[in-house]
C-alpha cells in the first residue's frame, strides 16, 4: 500500500486493513495483552496494600515465581510498582501510588 | 534510501566496528557503518563495568557511541541487514536492506512517550529477556540512534502509539527498503554470541530458572539492569551464595567447542569482584579447569580476588540439578584433593564461551576455520586479513578475545584497510585534503 | 615420602586398550559425574592420574577399579573425548594380568589372535578328551551321561572348580595385599572391621550389591536417554548374570539330587521338573542377555562399548557358545529318538563350559572375582579410609 | 578529529554568567555513594547556575544531547560537569560544548568518580558533601573562565620508530603505507629482534625467519622508510608533532671491500647472545645466515681493540660515533622485551649444567641436525622436564625478589603456548624422548593455541601441576642414580603427593621482561607501570597510545605479547599516528602560560624557573619612547607546569584556564562551611 494510498483512506480503515494482513500475529498478541491485563491486574491488586515477596505473590495468584518476577522487573521499570525494603533475603514489592484510576 | 559511495563499510557497530570506523574516519575516508540492530554498541554497551579497571562500560562505549553518530565521515546504517555482495570494479557492491521501524527516523525524537503509551510488554533483549519493554521503545536509553522501533510480531496495532507521538513519527505503512552502497572495502566486525545456555544438558539444558548465562549476570550488575540489583531470576532472591562454572561452552568437545573463549575467566573473576561490592555477605566460588588471566593486569586481577575471599576450586563442573527451593545443586569433583562434592549454590552462573554470530560470513563468501569464525590465512604476517582482498576482519568476527584486544585489533583493521585503500586508489578519490596548517 | 615417576605405565595401559587417555586434562569431570563415585572412592580421574604418573601399586592395589560398573556416563561427557570409561575397562583388565597367576591373562588382553587360538585349543583338547572317553551312543533317547561317563564329567567338573576356587583365592589374596599395602592397613583390618563387622560386609558385598546389584541398579542407568527397560544396562547384565548363575543352580541341585538318590544325573525328566524347569528358565534369560550384551559391542552401541578387549569378547562368546549349545541339547532332548547330533553338541557343550570355568581368572569374567572383594573392601569402608590424608588444607 | 570549527570564542567577558552543572551517575559508579539528586539541589541553588540535573551517563549520546539542548535553549554559558576523571572524558565534552556552540574552554571538569565516591565508598553522607564541595569549587572556577583557542601547529609527518624487531618493522611499514615517512632506529647491529632466535613458531608453524625476511623485503622496499641501524635515541626536545631527535650511529667497523678478509683475519671470540650465550662467535659477526643487514658488523662492546691481521698488514677497526638529527612528529616505541633471565640457583640455573632456558633450548634443538638424538652436556636426553611460569606469576614472599626489590607477578602469556609447541616438536624429532610440563595453569587462550595443548597431549606429554607457593626443586641426582639430575614436585592432581622425576635435562620457560629502557624512559618524560613494562594512557580508550601526546606504543614493550598480538598492536599504532599525522597538523591544549603585560616589569624569574627549552624568553620592547623588558611565552614549548607562576613576584603570569584567581575561587568555595553554602544558596 503505498503512501498515497494511507492519505487517501481513514485512519481507522487503515489500521483495519494492516489489521487484516498482520491478522495471526495481532491475535497472538491480543491473547497475550489478556494474560498481561489479568496478571497485572491480580498483582497489582495482592500488593496495592501490604507489600510482598516475589515467593508470597506467586503463591497467592498460583503461577510459577520466576513469571511474576518478570512481571515486577517490568511494573518496576514502567513505574507500576516500587521496592520497599526486604523480608530476609527477599525484596518486597509493593504497587506506586497510582496516579489514575 | 539513496545509493551511495564510500571507501569502507564496516559491518557491525560493536566496540570493534565502531572503533575500526572511527579510525578510518579520523584519517579522513568515508565510512558507512551498518549493523542489524536498532542500535550500535553491541554486546559492550550491556556489560556492567570492564576489567581490569573496572571503569563503567557505559562510560567507555557511549561516548564511543556517540562519536561515531556524530563523525561528519561516518554514515551510520542501522536496523540493516546485508543482502547481496557483489564484486566490482573499483571494489564492492552491496546490497542493504533498511527493516521498517515503523518510526520516521528523522521525525523521532527519543522522548519515549510511544513507549510509556504502547500496552504489550514483551522480553527485552538487551536484558536477556528477562526484563520487558514495550512493542514499541527506544531500546534502551542510552541508544544510538535515539529513535523508537516497533515490534510488529508483537503489535495489535491499537494506534495508540502513533496517537501520542508528538511528531507523528509513527507509521505503519512502513516497507523493507533496499539501496545500494559501493565501497572500496569492508571491515568484518560481526562479533559473537555465547554458547547457547542450553547447550549442555548436564547443566540443565537452559531449563533451570537460577541457572543464567553470564551476560544475565553482566545485566543484574548493571545499574540499568532488570531488577536494579542483583537477583536471582528464578524467585527473585537475594543470592547469598554464587558459584561460576569455568569453560562452560568452551574447551569442551562434548559441545562441539573445543578453543578457549579466552574472556571467561576474567569476566568470572570480575563478576565475582563487583558482586563482592554490591552484596557483601555473599559467598562466591568459581569452578576452574585452568585460570587464564594472561592480560596485562590481569593476573593480579585475579590474586586481588583471591584475597577478596573469591573462592578459586579446581575442578569441572559435571552436572547441576536442582533441589526443591530451586537451588540450583553442583556436582564437581575437588581435584587438588581428591573429594567428589555436591554444593548447593542460591544462584550459578555457566561461564559461557563464544561462538560466532551467524550471518555475514555467508554473504561474504568468506571460508571459516575449523572454530567456524572467519578464517585468517596469515595470522603471524598479516592478521586482519582474510582470503578476499580488499575485505579485513577484527574483533570477535576472528576469533574469541577480550574488549582490549578487540578495540587493538580494530585499529590494525583500519590500518590495514587504508594502507589497502591508498594501495589501489585508481585516481578516485583520496582522503579529504588537509587544511591549510595553522602556526601558533 | 617422594614416589618417582614411571612414565611407562600409561603407555603400557594404551596398549591395554585406553585409547585416547592421553588426552586427559584431569579437570574431574568423569568423577564427579560418575553415579559410583563418592567422596573416599573418586575414579576415574584419579586412577588415570595414578596412571599418569606411573603409580603402579596404588593402581593395582585401588578398589576403586572394580567399583565401576562402566556405565559410560564420564566418556560420554568427557570434554577432552578422552574416554576414561575405556580406561578404566584396560585397567582393569592390566589389574587382571596382575593379580592371576603366570599372566595368562595378558594373552587374552592384550594379544587376539593367540588369546582366541588358545581358547580354541583348550576347547579342542576338552573335545578330543571326552571324545576319547565316550561311551555307547543309545540311539533310543539321548542317554548323554552313558555317552560321556557321569562320573568322569562330574569329576572333571569337580576338579576345574577346585582348580579356579584354587586360583582365585590365590588372586583375591594377591588383590587383598596389594590393597592392604597401598592403604596402609594390616591384612587382619580386612576380617576385624571395627564399625561394620565383616558378616555384614560380606552380606552387603556378596547379597546385596552382587546378587541384588544395588548400585548397579539405582545408580547406573542413564538418565538421559530413556530405554525400554528390557534392552537397560542394569536389566541385561543382571539376566545375564542370573542366567548363569540359574544354571550353575540348575547343574549343582542335579548333582545333589544324584547324591541324595533322588534322581539320577541324565536320566530323562518332563519340562517341568524343578531343576529342569529353573534350568530352562535361566537359560532363556542368559541367551537372552549375553545376545544383547553381542550385539551391542558389535554395533559399538554406546560410549561404554565404543571399544572391545579381546578378553571382552572371548569371554562373551565362550558364555554364548556354552548357552547356545545347551539349548541345542535340550531340543534334542525333547525330541523324538536321539538324535546323533546331540551326542556331539554334548561334547561341545562341555567342552566349551569347562574352558569358560578355567578362563574365569583371567578373561573378562574375572571381575565377578574382583568385584565382589572390592565391594566387601568398600563395605568396610571405615577401615579402609586412605590414611594418605589429602596434602591440601582447604 | 578533523576540523572542527571553534566558533562562538569571542564570548565578552561582560556577558552575564550562565552556568549549568551536570552531575553523573556515572552508571552507579557515583550515584551508588553519592546522592547525586541533593548534590544537583545544592548546586542548583548556587549563584549563577541556571540548571542542574544528574543522569544516568551523561557521556552518551542521549546524555550529551541534553547538554547541548540547555546551552541551546537556555542560554548556558559554562558548563561544569561532575563525573568520571578528565582524563576519559574531558574530551568528549568538550566535543559536545563546541557542537552546541559554545567555546570548548568554558567548560569544567570536577572529577567526582576517582576523588570522591570510589575512594569513599562507605560514607555516603561525607562522600555527597565533597562532591557538593568538589563541585562548588569546580562552579567557582567555571564562573571566570574565558574562552580560548587551542594551539595548532603544524605537524612533521614523519614518524621515529623506536626498535627493529617485528612489531618496530611492522609499524614502521603500516606508517609508511598511510603516506608518513618513517624513521626507523635500531640499537643492534640487525634487523628482526627477537623474532629469527625462534625457529618455528605457532600456531601455523611457519617459519619465524621466513616470515621476518617477507616483512624485512617489504621494509626495505619501501622508499619513504629509513633505517639506521647502530644507533640509539641520544637527546630529545620538542612536541607532539614536533620532536628534535638526535641520534648516535656507531660504525659497522667494516666495509664492503674487505669484509671477507676481515672475518678470516678475526680470530678474537665472544659470547654468542643469539644463541643465548652457548656458544662462541668472533667479535666481526653476522647473528644468522640471511640476516639482515647482511653486511657483518663488528660487535664494539666486547671487541678487544687489538689490530688484525689483513694479508699481513695491522688494520685497525674503529667506531666513529657519529650523530644524527631529525625531526618527528610522532614517535613509536616498540623496544621489545628480554628473556627473563633466571638468577644462580633458580631451578639449578646457572649451578646444574642440565638446567637451560626455553629460548636456549630452542636454539639448542636448532643446532641439532635432522635425524640426530637430543644430547646435551655429554649425555643423551631421554627424560626432559620443562618448568612453566619461570620468572611469571611469582609471588611475594615465595619467589626471591630480582635486584629492584620487584617479582614478576604478571603472566608473561607466551610461554605455556610456547612450550607445548616446543615439546610437540621434540616428540616429533625424538620419539623416545619423554617429557614433563610442570605447570600451574596451562594458559593456551589464543585462537588455535587449545589444539596446541591437545596435540601435546596426543604426543603423550605428560603434565604435572604444582602449586606457585610450593615450587618444584631441581637437584643434582645422588651418585649412582638412573639419571643426573631430579626433579621433586608436589603435584595438585594428585592430591598434593610428592613426586619426583629422574631427567637429564631440565627447562625453564621464562616469561618476559622489558627491555632495559630507562635512558629513553626518562628523556621522553613516559611512564611505566608497575610490572615495568612502558604504559598505555587507557587500556580501552587509548590502548596504543602513552599519556604523553605523540608516542605510541608497539610490541612487547608494552607488555607479554606473541607475534600475532605484536602485529595486531603495531598495526595499531600504525593507524594512531596516521590519525595524528595525516592531516599535517596538530592541535595542543591552550593551557600554557600567559603573561599579563600591564604587570609584568621584568624580573627574569619566570625565565629561570622555567624548566622547559624555548618556553620563555625576555624581550625588549619599545613603547612609549621607553625600552621595557618583559616574558614573552612561546605557546608551543610550554607545557603549562606553572613553575613561572610561583617565581613572578608580580603575579603577572598565569597559566590560562588555570589563573590564580581561579585557584582562589576554588580554594574559598571548598574551604567554605557547609552552612555557609547554604547561607549562600539563601
Amino acid at each position: 500500500m503505498s503512501d498515497e494510498q494511507v492519505s487517501n483512506v481513514s485512519r481507522g480503515e487503515m489500521l483495519k486493513s494492516l489489521r487484516e494482513m498482520h491478522a495471526a500475529s495481532v491475535e497472538q498478541t491480543q491473547a497475550l495483552l489478556r494474560e498481561q491485563k489479568q496478571m497485572q491486574q491480580s498483582i497489582c491488586q495482592i500488593i496495592r496494600e501490604t507489600p510482598k515477596t516475589v515467593p508470597e505473590i506467586a503463591a497467592e495468584i498460583g503461577k510459577p515465581s520466576h513469571e511474576v518476577l518478570w512481571y515486577i522487573a517490568a511494573f518496576k521499570k514502567y513505574g507500576i510498582v516500587v521496592e520497599t525494603g526486604k523480608c530476609g533475603d527477599y525484596p518486597l514489592y509493593q504497587r506506586a501510588k497510582e496516579t489514575q484510576a | 534510501m539513496e545509493n551511495f559511495n564510500v571507501d569502507t563499510l564496516v559491518i557491525g557497530g560493536g566496540i570493534a566496528g565502531m572503533q575500526a570506523a572511527l579510525d578510518l574516519a579520523d584519517q579522513g575516508f568515508q565510512t558507512a557503518l551498518v549493523d542489524h540492530e536498532p542500535t550500535i554498541g553491541g554486546k559492550m554497551i550491556t556489560l556492567s563495568k570492564v576489567f581490569p579497571t573496572l571503569d563503567c562500560c557505559s562510560c567507555i562505549t557511549t561516548p564511543k557511541m556517540s562519536s561515531v553518530a556524530h563523525h561528519p565521515n561516518i554514515q551510520l546504517l542501522t536496523y540493516c541487514d546485508l543482502q547481496s555482495i557483489q564484486e566490482s570494479d573499483s571494489g564492492f557492491r552491496v546490497a542493504i536492506v533498511q527493516k521498517p521501524r515503523y518510526v520516521d527516523a528523522h521525525k523521532c525524537t527519543g522522548c519515549r512517550k510511544c513507549e510509556y503509551e504502547c500496552p504489550i510488554l514483551i522480553p527485552n533483549p538487551y536484558d536477556r529477556g528477562l526484563g520487558a519493554y514495550h512493542a514499541i521503545r527506544v531500546p534502551f536509553s542510552t541508544a544510538v540512534p535515539q529513535t523508537a522501533v516497533l515490534d510488529m510480531d508483537n503489535c495489535i496495532l491499537c494506534g495508540k502509539c502513533e496517537k501520542v507521538c508528538p511528531t507523528q513519527a509513527v507509521t505503519f505503512t512502513q516497507k523493507p527498503e533496499t539501496f545500494e552502497v559501493q565501497t572500496r572495502t569492508i571491515v568484518l566486525a560481526s562479533g559473537f554470541e555465547l554458547t547457547p545456555l542450553e547447550a549442555k544438558k548436564e547443566y540443565g539444558g537452559g531449563l533451570l530458572h537460577n541457572v543464567i548465562d553470564p551476560l544475565m549476570m553482566e545485566r543484574f550488575l548493571a545499574p540499568t539492569g532488570p531488577y536494579g540489583r542483583v537477583l536471582r531470576p528464578g524467585d527473585g532472591k537475594e543470592p547469598t551464595s554464587i558459584a561460576y562454572v569455568q569453560c562452560a561452552g568452551s574447551r569442551d568437545q562434548s559441545l562441539g567447542v573445543e578453543y578457549c573463549s579466552r574472556v571467561c575467566c576474567m569476566y568470572a573473576i570480575k563478576q565475582a569482584m563487583l558482586i563482592s561490592g554490591a552484596l557483601p555477605m555473599a559467598e562466591i566460588t568459581i569452578y576452574y579447569m585452568d585460570i587464564r588471566t594472561f592480560g596485562k593486569g590481569y593476573e593480579q586481577f585475579y590474586q586481588n580476588a583471591q584475597a577478596m575471599g573469591v573462592e578459586f576450586i579446581r575442578g569441572k563442573v559435571a552436572a547441576i540439578h536442582e533441589d526443591d527451593q530451586q537451588n540450583p545443586v553442583v556436582k564437581v569433583e575437588l581435584t587438588e584433593d581428591g573429594r567428589v562434592v555436591e554444593r548447593t549454590h542460591d544462584l550459578v552462573v555457566l561461564s559461557l564461551g563464544m561462538v560466532p554470530s551467524p550471518g555475514s560470513a555467508g554473504i561474504l563468501e568468506l571460508p571459516l576455520g575449523d572454530d567456524k569464525f572467519i578464517s585468517v590465512p596469515a595470522p603471524n604476517a598479516r592478521p586482519c586479513h582474510t582470503t578476499r582482498p580488499g575485505i579485513f576482519v577484527t574483533g570477535t568476527a576472528m576469533g574469541p578475545m577480550d574488549i582490549v584486544d578487540s578495540i587493538i585489533s580494530a585499529s590494525s583493521a583500519a590500518a590495514a584497510t587504508s594502507a589497502y585503500i591508498r594501495a589501489h586508489q585508481n585516481g578516485q578519490a583520496s582522503p579529504k585534503p588537509q587544511e591549510e596548517a595553522v602556526y601558533a | 615420602m617422594t614416589q618417582r615417576v614411571d612414565p611407562n605405565i600409561l603407555t603400557e595401559l594404551k596398549a591395554f586398550g585406553a585409547m585416547g587417555i592421553e588426552k586427559c586434562t584431569n579437570c574431574g569431570n568423569c568423577t564427579a559425574i560418575c553415579p559410583m563415585a563418592s567422596e573416599d572412592e573418586h575414579f576415574p580421574r584419579y586412577m588415570i592420574r595414578l596412571a599418569q604418573i606411573g603409580m603402579k601399586d596404588e593402581l593395582l592395589g585401588s578398589k576403586e577399579l572394580w567399583l565401576c560398573y562402566n556405565c559410560g556416563d564420564c566418556s560420554e561427557t568427557c570434554p577432552q573425548q578422552a574416554e576414561p570409561a575405556n580406561f578404566m575397562a584396560a585397567a582393569r583388565c592390566y589389574a587382571v594380568t596382575h593379580f592371576a597367576p603366570l599372566k595368562i591373562g595378558y594373552l587374552f588382553c592384550r594379544t587376539p589372535l593367540l588369546g582366541g587360538f588358545i581358547t580354541v585349543l583348550m576347547v579342542l583338547f576338552f573335545g578330543i578328551f571326552f571324545y576319547g572317553e565316550r561311551q555307547t551312543v543309545a540311539t533310543d533317547s539321548l542317554k548323554l551321561f552313558h555317552f560321556i561317563p557321569r562320573d568322569l564329567v562330574h569329576n572333571a567338573g569337580l576338579a576345574a572348580m577346585i582348580l579356579i576356587g584354587l586360583v582365585s583365592l590365590m588372586t583375591i589374596f594377591t588383590m587383598l595385599v596389594r590393597i592392604a599395602r597401598v592403604n596402609n592397613l594390616s591384612f587382619r583390618n580386612f576380617f576385624n572391621g571395627t564399625r561394620m563387622n565383616w558378616v555384614q560386609a560380606f552380606w552387603e558385598a556378596v547379597v546385596v550389591q552382587s546378587l541384588a546389584q544395588k548400585r548397579y541398579r539405582e545408580k547406573c542407568e542413564p538418565s538421559q536417554n530413556s530405554v525400554k527397560w528390557y534392552f537397560s544396562k542394569w536389566f541385561v547384565h543382571a539376566a545375564t548374570m542370573w542366567g548363569f548363575l540359574g544354571l550353575l543352580l540348575a547343574t549343582a541341585l542335579n548333582f545333589l539330587l544324584d547324591i541324595l538318590g533322588v534322581k539320577a544325573t541324565g536320566t530323562f525328566v518332563p519340562l517341568w521338573y524343578p531343576t529342569r524347569l529353573i534350568g530352562t528358565l535361566s537359560g532363556l534369560l542368559f541367551m537372552y542377555g549375553v545376545m544383547v550384551l553381542l550385539v551391542k559391542r558389535w554395533r559399538s552401541a554406546d560410549k561404554a562399548h565404543s571399544f572391545s578387549r579381546p578378553s571382552d569378547w572371548i569371554f562373551l562368546i565362550l558364555l554364548w557358545l556354552s548357552g547356545m549349545t545347551g539349548f541345542i541339547i535340550e531340543i534334542a532332548l525333547y525330541l523324538p529318538g536321539a538324535p546323533l547330533w546331540g551326542y556331539w553338541m554334548f561334547i561341545f557343550h562341555m567342552a566349551v563350559s569347562l574352558v569358560l570355568l578355567l578362563l574365569l581368572p583371567f578373561t573378562k569374567f574375572a571381575h565377578a572375582i574382583y568385584r565382589i572383594v572390592a565391594l566387601y573392601v568398600h563395605a568396610l569402608k571405615p577401615v579402609a579410609k586412605p590414611v594418605t590424608a589429602p596434602a591440601s588444607a582447604d | 578529529m578533523p576540523e572542527k570549527k571553534i566558533s562562538n570564542n569571542e564570548t565578552p567577558s561582560s556577558e552575564k554568567v550562565r552556568v549549568g552543572v551536570y552531575t553523573c551517575h556515572c552508571g552507579g559508579n557515583i550515584s551508588h555513594v553519592v546522592q547525586c539528586e541533593r548534590v544537583a539541589k545544592m548546586l542548583g541553588k548556587m549563584p549563577d547556575v541556571v540548571i542542574a540535573r544528574t543522569d544516568p551517563s551523561f557521556c552518551s549520546d542521549s546524555g550529551q544531547a541534553v547538554i547541548e539542548q540547555d546551552i541551546k535553549e537556555l542560554g548556558i554559558n559554562r558548563v561544569v560537569i561532575g563525573a568520571c576523571a578528565p582524563s576519559l572524558h574531558e574530551q568528549t565534552f568538550r566535543n559536545t560544548v563546541t557542537r552546541a556552540g559554545l567555546n570548548p574552554y568554558l567548560y569544567h571538569h570536577v572529577g567526582i568518580r576517582e576523588q570522591d565516591s570510589w575512594v569513599h565508598p562507605n560514607d555516603p553522607e561525607g562522600a555527597t558533601d565533597k562532591a557538593i564541595r568538589l563541585m562548588a569549587a569546580g562552579l567557582a572556577k567555571a564562573r571566570l573562565l574565558t574562552p580560548l583557542d587551542p594551539i595548532r601547529l603544524k605537524a612533521e609527518k614523519h614518524t621515529l620508530v623506536i626498535g627493529g624487531g617485528v612489531a618496530g618493522l611492522r609499524a614502521a611499514l603500516d606508517i609508511a603505507h598511510q603516506g608518513i615517512r618513517v624513521t626507523l632506529v635500531e640499537k643492534s647491529p640487525f634487523l628482526g629482534g627477537r623474532m629469527p632466535q625462534l625457529e618455528s613458531v605457532f600456531p601455523t608453524d611457519e617459519e619465524a625467519r621466513q616470515l621476518l625476511n617477507k616483512l624485512i623485503q617489504e621494509v626495505t622496499a619501501e622508499e619513504s622508510i629509513k633505517i639506521i641501524t647502530q644507533a640509539e635515541v641520544t637527546g630529545l626536545s620538542g612536541y607532539v608533532g614536533n620532536y628534535n631527535i638526535s641520534l648516535t650511529q656507531h660504525s659497522r667497523g667494516v666495509d664492503g671491500v674487505t669484509t671477507e678478509a676481515l672475518m678470516a683475519a678475526c680470530t678474537q671470540e665472544t659470547p654468542d647472545e643469539f644463541n643465548y650465550n652457548l656458544t662462541q662467535r668472533k667479535v666481526i659477526y653476522q647473528p644468522y645466515p640471511g640476516c639482515y643487514p647482511p653486511t657483518p658488523a663488528v660487535d664494539w662492546e666486547h671487541y678487544d681493540g687489538k689490530p688484525l691481521q689483513v694479508n699481513g698488514k695491522p688494520f685497525h677497526l674503529k667506531d666513529e660515533p657519529h650523530n644524527i638529527e631529525l625531526t618527528v612528529g610522532a614517535i613509536v616505541m616498540a623496544t621489545g622485551f628480554d628473556p627473563y633471565e633466571p638468577r644462580q640457583g633458580e631451578y639449578g640455573y646457572d649451578q646444574i649444567p642440565e638446567v637451560v632456558t626455553l629460548p636456549q633450548l630452542i636454539r639448542i634443538l636448532s643446532r641439532i641436525p635432522k635425524g640426530e638424538p637430543l644430547t646435551w652436556n655429554g649425555h643423551a636426553v631421554r627424560d626432559l622436564v620443562l618448568i612453566h611460569c619461570v620468572g611469571s606469576r611469582e609471588l611475594d614472599g615465595v619467589n626471591q625478589p630480582q635486584a629492584d626489590g620487584q617479582v614478576n607477578n604478571y603472566c608473561s602469556r607466551v610461554c605455556c603456548t610456547a612450550s607445548l609447541h616446543t615439546a610437540i616438536d621434540m616428540r616429533q624429532r625424538f620419539p623416545n624422548l619423554n617429557i614433563y610440563e610442570l605447570y600451574q595453569d596451562i594458559r593456551t587462550y589464543g585462537r588455535g593455541h587449545e589444539e596446541i595443548y591437545r596435540r601435546a597431549q596426543n604426543a603423550m606429554v605428560r603434565f604435572v601441576r604444582y602449586h606457585g607457593t610450593e615450587l618444584p626443586e631441581v637437584l643434582p641426582a645422588p651418585a649412582g642414580d638412573t639419571h643426573p639430575v631430579l626433579v621433586r614436585v608436589k603435584d595438585y592432581l594428585t592430591r598434593g603427593k610428592e613426586i619426583e622425576m629422574g631427567v637429564d635435562m631440565v627447562v625453564l620457560a621464562v616469561g618476559m621482561m622489558p627491555r632495559q629502557i630507562d635512558d629513553l624512559v626518562k628523556m621522553l618524560k613516559i611512564s611505566r607501570g608497575t610490572d615495568r613494562f612502558l604504559l598505555e594512557a587507557h587500556p580501552k580508550l587509548r590502548p596504543v597510545e602513552m599519556s604523553v601526546r605523540g608516542i605510541v606504543l608497539a610490541g612487547t614493550a608494552q607488555g607479554p605479547m606473541n607475534i600475532q598480538e605484536s602485529l595486531s598492536a603495531a598495526s595499531a599504532a600504525a593507524a594512531k599516528v596516521a590519525v595524528l599525522l595525516g592531516q599535517g597538523q596538530v592541535e595542543l591544549p591552550p593551557f600554557v602560560a600567559r603573561v599579563d603585560e600591564s604587570k609584568c616589569n621584568g624580573t627574569g624569574a619566570c625565565v629561570e624557573a622555567c624548566r622547559e627549552e624555548g618556553a620563555i624568553a625576555m624581550q625588549t620592547f619599545k613603547e612609549n619612547g621607553r625600552e621595557i623588558r618583559r616574558a614573552v611565552i612561546t605557546p608551543a614549548n610550554c607545557t603549562g607546569c606553572g613553575a613561572c607562576v610561583g617565581a613572578c613576584p608580580n603575579r603577572a603570569i598565569d597559566v590560562q584556564a588555570w589563573t590564580l584567581g581561579q585557584y582562589e575561587a576554588m580554594v574559598d568555595a571548598i574551604t567554605m562551611e557547609i552552612p555557609a553554602i547554604l547561607e549562600n544558596v539563601s
